[in-house]
């Protein structure tokens, strides 16, 4: 067996005082070997970031390594003076981080930031420096690299800076390659390049690689062994179709049985032939001014397009980053003023009602934002925000607060909650507070502007069970926008996939799925990853080894 | 200093043109003694006119004056000094597109007119005692060919006079320097000069001046605060001078009721804050030895400043008593500005609030402050007056009880004692008229007289000088020890 | 430095204000700096009990030195040039200090946020109208106006404050501006106004408390402006008129003698300093201790 | 991006004219020019006659009117107090203003930048509490009382600099001192904020991963983003700085513009006044459009594609 790139011993780091726990990572143990690609998973806050970046000797200073050993290539990265490490950082082990949009700096040219690691690291000439990075530039199938070099990072789609990221991460050759979710900010077209790449790239460079990521559909894809963890320790590891298959740890078995089937799981709904929702040629085109960053703009978001949602229906609507949702949304809820079009609710003209019309009219439709965070007042009570809506329609407070009371239970929190500040609860809670506030008004029509996508999948599926029992309990209408083709196929009745401000294809979750006519739904569903790998069914498992 | 035979002045103000008759700021009239001259020449200590641009003079009638003018005299550049250049100053500066500012020093001309190269005749509307002071004073000649060339504005930059010292260099509001012209007459009543260069630089704050001043950066500074002229004088290398001047404080209210509600109309308001006052006090310890307290309208020794007027002395309970007479027994309340010497003024304000007056200082720049009052809004105010170094009432009082828009009692009666003291010849009737007018203004108390105001000098221990009574540094009497 | 780890917010304690007492509390530059200006505003309101009247003059004890410095304790800090007790018209002085800062703040707050919400809430037309009057307020050299408009009607003291209030709110308008854009983009006010809420509910209740923080930062930040503006003011003759007892004033008063009794310009100017000097530690403990709870 | 330009300098334009016309108006409130300029000596008439002299007795509208076309052919009229070109008076006082304003803020961006990226790199060290006690110290002297003791202590006690005017470089030192000092706080504080963010940024996470030196990362990687905004506000305490140098020059008889400004205020000197407070404008905006180039060279996203 071949020496292992990289050997974690028994590593804990100390969080600081007043953490939520005491330590970040705890007693952690395991190998990569070259060659390798181990996917360490868990949700979010499990210390999978903080071991990455004890590896990279990076991390926080906040944060102290109280045991363990880390050796690489022999020595104890641990016990490395600072400069030693560094000249190992970007030569023999590198990193590539999730937000390709930030990772690079915005003042200079991708060419230069690349070239800096030979800098660094090497002797070569300028003229042998700016040949190895063109070589990268293509390695990392970039399109025209000439033009790419001397591109600065805003001129780059998210996508091409995070190639130019992974080209930075392979300029020395490294032995080992820490990737902490490279392709989480990505969309799912561009992340199936990517994660194509990162299997090219292991191949030939023989590279141990270390992908940290909390998808189970990507570790399908590109995992050889597999690591979970929580909470700060290792609760299973092994190869990826052991974990995948056969999960042993009740809590893998929990995360993946939380991974949304491809086919959809909600009892067919019964829908009526009433309309809910009209809408008929509605369009929004942004006018953007003469910046420093160019001239004047014409964007148009959303193309004129129909829609027509019946009572107690789900619509789902997928589609790429920018490819005019949240605005079409925005549009509906009368946020912003469509620019053409009609959004007819029970005959009324929402786009045409004047603002105090409209307050009236909003008690119909009401929304659910994707960030819990930001979605809630940090300055006002939970209670204080509930029953604000109900008021402002002239209901008696205490009738809202009997209102806010029974809804904080059909949402499962306490009546307790009421009375405390949003900073006291964790994203899933929030995000069930909203759904609760957005249905004090008893709106007809409940949007969901993704509503889960900020969620881990555990809590994602129970806030979609949630959103489920309550769309049966008060026979909603719903609006489901999602850019995740699965949590789409599991709670959708039709679908409508956009593409560029257009709708491209609808049509029930079968008819999409099944027989997609678009090409660019096609080229949407084949980048799905993980499709070999059927999720398997918690119930034919054995007990979990931890019971 | 005494090494280069540079003497380095300090003023606090700039010398805002050099162009004298468009300056009335008292650095305009020092710098006009030492770089020009004018016809005749007061001598400081005795008050004697002595011939300098004119050797002989004589009244023809009482509007009508014969000068005989000197020979030999040259200008700093070289032209030569006759009567053309004597009558195109005077009837130049007469004219009104020429917009000069310190009119005063022309304006009791008509006009003047070349009898020949060497005499003039000056023709005056109407008959003007105090001529001979302005003309000894700041009606200097300038060099009529040059003039006509550069122009207002350019003799401004690179002025020329006759002088015994000449302009090398003027930097506007910051400093100008002098040299010292070797061709200056023989027989002037003025010495020549003796320091080669003379260097005026302009530093507003006081502190950076005596900064200067200890670290050897100048050679002199005046108007020095008395407080720490005297902390100046135990130093060495240094010597503290203190000399008068016609500088007069004077509190004025509004008797004519001109800001429509004044309480100063009442006599027994105004005898009141006269009475209120202790001027004595206040002039020693923070004026100094030198200041003197005066009870009549005008300076001391101003032709016509009759002395034996009703006085005041500091009496709080008799002020008291004339207010509560008055019908002010809950004290009063009045806006007092002033534009200058803000201790002084709270001092004042201190002593009128002992008797229940409470006085609110409103310090203002001096236009304004004078705008206000000449639009008669000003009940109270704290001012000073230096008669432009003019030893006459003429250049006083009549300039505050004529009706004009300084005129804040509007007596009639003294205003046509103070007309005719102005305009008759004769030096009795002159005297008799100013007496009276000055003896009522007393007896009515429309002003509060204060004190007169020394002036501190603080020169290097190298530098010779003696300064004078009329305020005006004359930089050919100084000279190195 | 932020690892972007967005940890589960766990239930811990009440509610914000909570919080930030207890940040506070442990805050060593806070709680010194708050000490400091609790002693001030005692100092400012117990000014009555000084042991001279401040006003009272006695031109036979002028500056007379500090006990420290040779004096005698019926004059525990000297008089000045009219014999006026020292220590006396110092806690008088307080006061009046305060009370210009406190005034003009007051009004360039009221100035500077009322714009700078309308502008960051509205957006649009109303924002380059506002940004247009904020380049020519801040493209007007502030302090040449303020002695200009001090010289024409005068230096009372409301002339003063006033003045200041109408120049200094350029600060409040830029930070609240972007603060209030930045709110105002947040998803909980989409959510208030699709519950209905009313424009004047989403400035009251929903912006105004989240940019409630800057607005005390930037106030303290520009009430130890005012201040020493007033201070420079009054070196030019141009503050508050005497014999009120502004601490700006008495530096001014003092500069004269600068050079021989320095103390007279030493005691005001240390004043001055120390007050200052709180203000900004104050502000800075401030933004400490409230800067946190952006994020959630 | 030239479209950009021009219409932010058309803007500029408009704020230039509009606090022109804000002086003007302010000026004339101020008093009756007429009156400073017939001087002390002056009778009513006499001050009549200057009114006239002057076109004071014209209609405000009219007498605006025709100092911006004077001032768009390059003319402010004459001094009234010094009776000369407003243009020759002012254009050495300005150079003098400018000396120290570009001196001053060259002194307080060499102090406040290293002093704020040392800051920055350790925050809350003791050397980040001295930096920040350095700031706040700063803002809380008063310039003119800090000029008077500087001049205590160098031109009295030592006698190495002169206490006054503008003869030698030397007189610009305490100046500048007392200039520099107070415009570094701000620029501190901000170059600190600026840099704790840019450090804590992903892009300097991925030069660390690269392996970079720590000098590289600072000066290359990290001051570069840092300082943007720090230009941007070192021009709006640029503009500030010239206005505002009115005490510094009066406490050292620096004969410069900020100085001239104020006297020509309380002389009512409209011409002087009316130019200075337009100049100081203009160049408050000319910084501002000159950081708006120079952030557009160091982020290449503010330039044009
Ligand atoms: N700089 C820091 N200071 C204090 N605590 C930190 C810091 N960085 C991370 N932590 C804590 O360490 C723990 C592990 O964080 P880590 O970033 O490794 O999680 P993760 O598994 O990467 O989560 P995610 O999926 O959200 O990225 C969390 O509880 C987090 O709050
Ligand atoms: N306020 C705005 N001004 C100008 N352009 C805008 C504005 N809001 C959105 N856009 C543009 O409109 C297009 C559609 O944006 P939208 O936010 O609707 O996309 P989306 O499908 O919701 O994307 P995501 O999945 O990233 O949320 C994008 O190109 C976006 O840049
Ligand atoms: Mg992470
Ligand atoms: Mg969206």
């Amino acid at each position: 067996m071949t020496a292992p790139v990289l050997s974690i011993r028994n590593l804990t780091v100390d969080l600081p005082e007043g953490g939520d726990r005491p330590h970040a990572v705890q007693g952690l143990t395991f190998d990569i070997l070259p060659n390798e690609t181990v996917c360490v998973v868990g949700e979010s806050g499990s210390g999978k970031s903080i071991t990455s970046f004890t590896a990279m000797g990076l991390l926080p200073r906040a944060l102290k390594v109280s045991s363990g050993e880390v050796i690489f290539e022999g020595r104890d990265l641990l016990t490395l003076k600072e400069e030693e490490h560094m000249r190992l950082r970007g030569k023999r082990m590198a990193m590539i981080f999730q937000e390709p949009m930030t990772a690079l700096n915005p003042c200079y040219t991708v060419g230069n930031q690349i070239e800096e690691v030979f800098q660094a690291h090497s002797r070569l000439t300028r003229a042998e420096m700016g040949e190895r990075t063109l070589d990268l530039l293509n390695e990392v199938k970039l399109p025209s690299p000439k033009r790419i070099y001397h591109s600065f990072p805003h001129q780059l789609s998210g996508g091409q800076r995070q190639r130019i990221v992974i080209a930075i991460a392979l300029a020395m050759d490294p032995a080992l390659l820490i990737a902490d979710e490279p392709t989480t900010a990505l969309d799912v077209t561009t992340q199936a390049q990517i994660l194509d790449l990162m299997n090219e790239l292991k191949q030939r460079h023989k590279a141990g690689i270390m992908f940290v990521t909390h998808d189970f559909d990507v570790v399908a894809e590109v995992a050889d062994r597999v690591i979970v963890m929580r909470r700060g320790e290792i609760v299973e590891q092994g190869t990826a179709s052991e974990v995948l298959n056969a999960p042993r740890h009740s809590y893998t078995r929990q995360l993946i049985d939380a991974v949304p089937r491809r086919t959809r799981t909600a009892p067919t709904h019964e829908a009526g032939r009433e309309v809910a929702l009209d809408v008929r040629g509605l369009s929004k085109t942004y006018h953007i001014g003469a910046t420093m960053l160019g001239e004047a703009q014409t964007i148009h978001a959303v193309k004129p397009l129909d829609l027509t949602v019946y009572r107690g229906e789900t619509l789902g609507i997928v589609g790429e980053s920018g490819s005019g949702k949240s605005t079409l949304v925005k549009c509906l809820m009368r946020l912003t003023d469509p620019t053409t079009g009609q959004i007819l609710i029970d005959g009324t003209d929402v786009a045409a009602s004047s603002r105090g019309a409209l307050r009236a009219s909003r008690k119909d439709m009401q929304i659910v934002f994707q960030d819990p965070y930001g979605s809630l007042n940090p300055r006002r009570t939970v209670g204080d925000q509930m029953v604000q809506g109900p008021l402002n329609f002239g209901a008696r407070r205490a009738d809202a607060t009997k209102r806010a009371m029974e809804l904080l239970q059909i949402v499962r929190l306490g009546e307790e909650a009421f009375w405390r500040y949003p900073s006291q609860f964790s994203g899933g809670q929030r995000q069930r507070i909203c759904i609760a506030r957005a249905l004090m008004l008893d709106p007809k029509i409940l949007i969901a502007d993704e509503a889960v996508s900020a969620l881990d999948v555990s809590v994602q599926k129970e806030v979609l069970d949630l959103l489920r029992d309550i769309r049966r309990r008060m026979n909603l209408t719903m609006l489901f926008i999602t850019h995740d083709l699965r949590v789409a196929a599991q709670v959708s009745d039709k679908l409508i996939v956009m593409s560029e401000g257009e709708v491209v294809e609808r049509g029930s979750v079968a008819e999409v799925f099944g027989n997609p006519t678009h090409p660019y739904t096609r080229k949407l569903i084949d980048a799905m990853p993980g499709q070999t790998w059927e999720v398997p069914d918690m119930a034919t498992l054995g007990p979990a080894s931890d019971l | 200093d005494k090494a280069n035979d540079t003497a380095t002045l300090l003023f606090t103000k700039e010398l805002d043109n050099a162009n004298l008759y468009y300056t009335t700021a008292r650095e305009g009239t020092v710098v006009g003694y030492s770089a020009f001259d004018t016809l005749m020449y007061r001598d400081p200590a005795t008050g004697d006119y002595l011939p300098c641009l004119a050797t002989e003079w004589e009244w023809v009638d009482d509007k009508t004056l014969k000068l005989k003018l000197r020979e030999g005299v040259t200008f700093h550049n070289g032209e030569a000094f006759n009567a053309d250049d004597v009558v195109y100053t005077i009837n130049t500066m007469l004219d009104p597109a020429q917009g000069i500012k310190n009119k005063g020093l022309v304006s009791f001309i008509d006009h003047a007119e070349k009898i020949d190269d060497f005499t003039v005749v000056l023709h005056l509307p109407a008959p003007y005692p105090a001529a001979f002071e302005y003309l000894a004073g700041n009606t200097v000649i300038y060099p009529n060919e040059y003039y006509a060339e550069v122009g207002a504005q350019g003799f401004s930059m690179k002025p020329v006079g006759t002088g015994p010292y000449m302009f090398t260099e003027i930097v506007p509001g910051q400093s100008f320097t002098l040299e010292r012209f070797d061709g200056y007459f023989k027989d002037s009543p003025k010495s020549a000069a003796k320091i080669k260069t003379i260097h005026v630089r302009t530093i507003p704050d006081v502190n950076t001046q005596i900064a200067e001043l200890m670290s050897g950066g100048a050679d002199f500074i005046w108007q020095v605060p008395t407080d720490q002229a005297e902390k100046l004088a135990s130093r060495s290398g240094l010597n503290v001078i203190s000399e008068t001047t016609m500088r007069i404080g004077y509190i004025t209210m509004d008797a004519a009721n001109r800001t429509g509600n004044s309480p100063f109309t009442d006599p027994l308001v105004r005898k009141a804050v006269n009475h209120a006052i202790n001027r004595d006090a206040i002039a020693k310890a923070l004026l100094g030895e030198k200041a003197q307290v005066i009870n009549s309208a005008c300076f001391p020794t101003q032709l016509g400043c009759e002395q034996d007027v009703t006085t005041y002395d500091y009496d709080p309970a008799k002020a008291k008593e004339l207010l509560a007479e008055a019908g002010h027994a809950d004290g009063l309340t009045v806006e007092f500005y002033a534009y200058r010497d803000r201790q002084l003024a709270e001092a004042m304000a201190g002593m009128l609030a002992e008797v229940g007056i409470t006085a609110n200082i409103n310090m203002m720049q001096y236009s304004a402050l004078s705008d206000k009052i000449s639009s008669g809004e000003v009940g109270m105010a704290f001012m000073t007056w230096g008669s432009g170094s003019i030893n006459d009432v003429a250049a006083s009082t009549a300039r505050f009880f004529t009706n004009s828009a300084w005129d804040q009692s509007h007596d009639q009666e003294v205003a046509d004692w103070v007309n005719t003291g102005s305009t008759v010849v004769d030096v009795a009737e002159r005297k008799e008229n100013y007496s009276k007018a000055l003896k009522k203004i007393a007896d009515e108390a429309y002003w509060v007289p204060l004190w007169t105001y020394p002036t501190n000098y603080v020169i290097s221990a190298d530098l010779d000088f003696v300064p004078t009574a009329d305020e005006v540094v004359r930089f050919f009497d100084m000279s190195w020890k | 430095m932020a690892e972007n780890t967005a940890s589960p917010a766990k239930p811990r304690d009440q509610s914000p204000r909570a919080r930030m007492l207890r940040r506070a509390r442990s805050h060593t530059g806070f709680l010194i700096s708050s000490a400091i200006l609790i002693l001030v505003v005692l100092i400012a309101i117990l000014a009555p009990l000084a042991p001279h009247d401040p006003y009272k003059q006695d031109l036979l004890a002028r500056t007379v030195p500090p006990v420290f410095l040779g004096g005698s304790w019926e004059h525990i800090l000297g008089t000045d040039a009219l014999g006026r007790d020292f220590l006396s018209r110092l806690m008088y002085g307080a006061r009046i200090s305060l009370s210009i800062g406190l005034v003009a703040v007051a009004i360039s707050a009221v100035i500077g946020t009322t714009l700078g919400i309308l502008a960051g809430f509205f957006g649009g037309r109303v924002d380059r109208v506002v940004l247009f009057i904020i380049n020519v307020r801040l493209a007007l050299p502030g302090i040449l106006i303020m002695l200009a408009v001090v010289s024409l009607f005068g230096g009372s003291l409301m002339t003063v404050m006033i003045v200041m209030g109408l120049l200094l709110w350029d600060r409040f308008a830029v930070v609240l501006r972007s603060a209030t854009r930045q709110v105002r983009s947040m998803e909980y006010i989409a959510a208030a106004e699709v519950q209905g809420a009313s424009t004047l509910q989403l400035l009251v209740k929903d912006i105004l408390p989240n940019i409630a923080n800057h607005l005390i930062v930037i106030a303290t930040v520009e009430l130890a402006h005012a201040i020493i503006l007033e201070a420079a003011l009054s070196f030019l003759g141009l503050g508050v008129q005497p014999p009120t007892p502004s601490w700006g004033l008495m530096i001014s008063e003092g500069k004269e003698m600068l050079l021989f009794d320095s103390w007279l310009i030493t005691i005001p100017g240390i004043a001055l300093m120390i007050l200052v000097l709180a203000i900004n530690m104050f502000g800075d403990g401030l933004r400490d201790i409230t800067e946190p709870e952006g994020r959630n | 991006m030239l479209r950009y330009f021009v219409s932010k300098l058309g803007l500029a334009l408009l704020v230039a004219l509009t606090v022109s016309s804000i002086s003007f108006l302010l000026v004339f409130a101020a008093g009756d020019p007429a009156i400073a300029i017939a001087g002390e000596n002056a009778t009513a008439e006499d001050v009549q006659a200057v009114r006239e002299f002057y076109g004071y007795d014209r209609p405000l509208v009219v007498q605006y009117g025709s100092w911006l076309w004077g001032v768009l052919h390059g003319d402010f009229g004459v001094s009234t107090y010094f009776n000369q070109p407003v243009s020759s008076l002012i254009g050495p006082r300005l150079a003098v203003t400018m000396t120290l304003g570009f001196l001053s803020i060259a002194l307080a961006l060499a102090i406040s930048i290293p002093l704020g990226v040392l800051a920055a790199m350790r925050p809350n060290s003791a050397l980040d509490r001295i930096a920040l006690s350095i700031a706040v110290f700063g803002q809380a002297i008063p310039n003119f009382w800090m000029g008077l003791l500087l001049i205590m202590f160098f031109s009295i006690h030592l006698g190495i600099l002169p206490a006054s005017g503008t003869d030698s470089w030397k007189s610009f030192v305490m100046p500048m001192i007392v200039l520099g000092t107070s415009a570094t706080p701000a620029i501190m504080r901000l170059t600190r904020t600026g840099m704790i963010e840019v450090l804590g940024s992903d892009y300097v996470r991925t030069a660390r991963a690269k392996g970079l030196p720590q000098r590289k990362i600072l000066f290359k990687h990290a001051l570069r983003n840092a300082v943007i905004p720090v230009v941007s506000l070192a021009a709006v305490q640029l503009g500030f700085l010239l206005g505002g140098s009115v005490v510094v020059e009066s406490v050292f008889a620096l004969n410069g513009a900020g100085y001239a400004a104020w006297q020509s205020i309380s002389r009512n000197d409209l011409p002087t006044m009316q130019a200075l407070i337009l100049i100081f404008s203009m160049f408050y905006i000319f910084f501002n459009l000159l950081a708006d180039v120079l952030n557009a060279w160091l982020d290449p996203r503010l330039r044009g594609n």
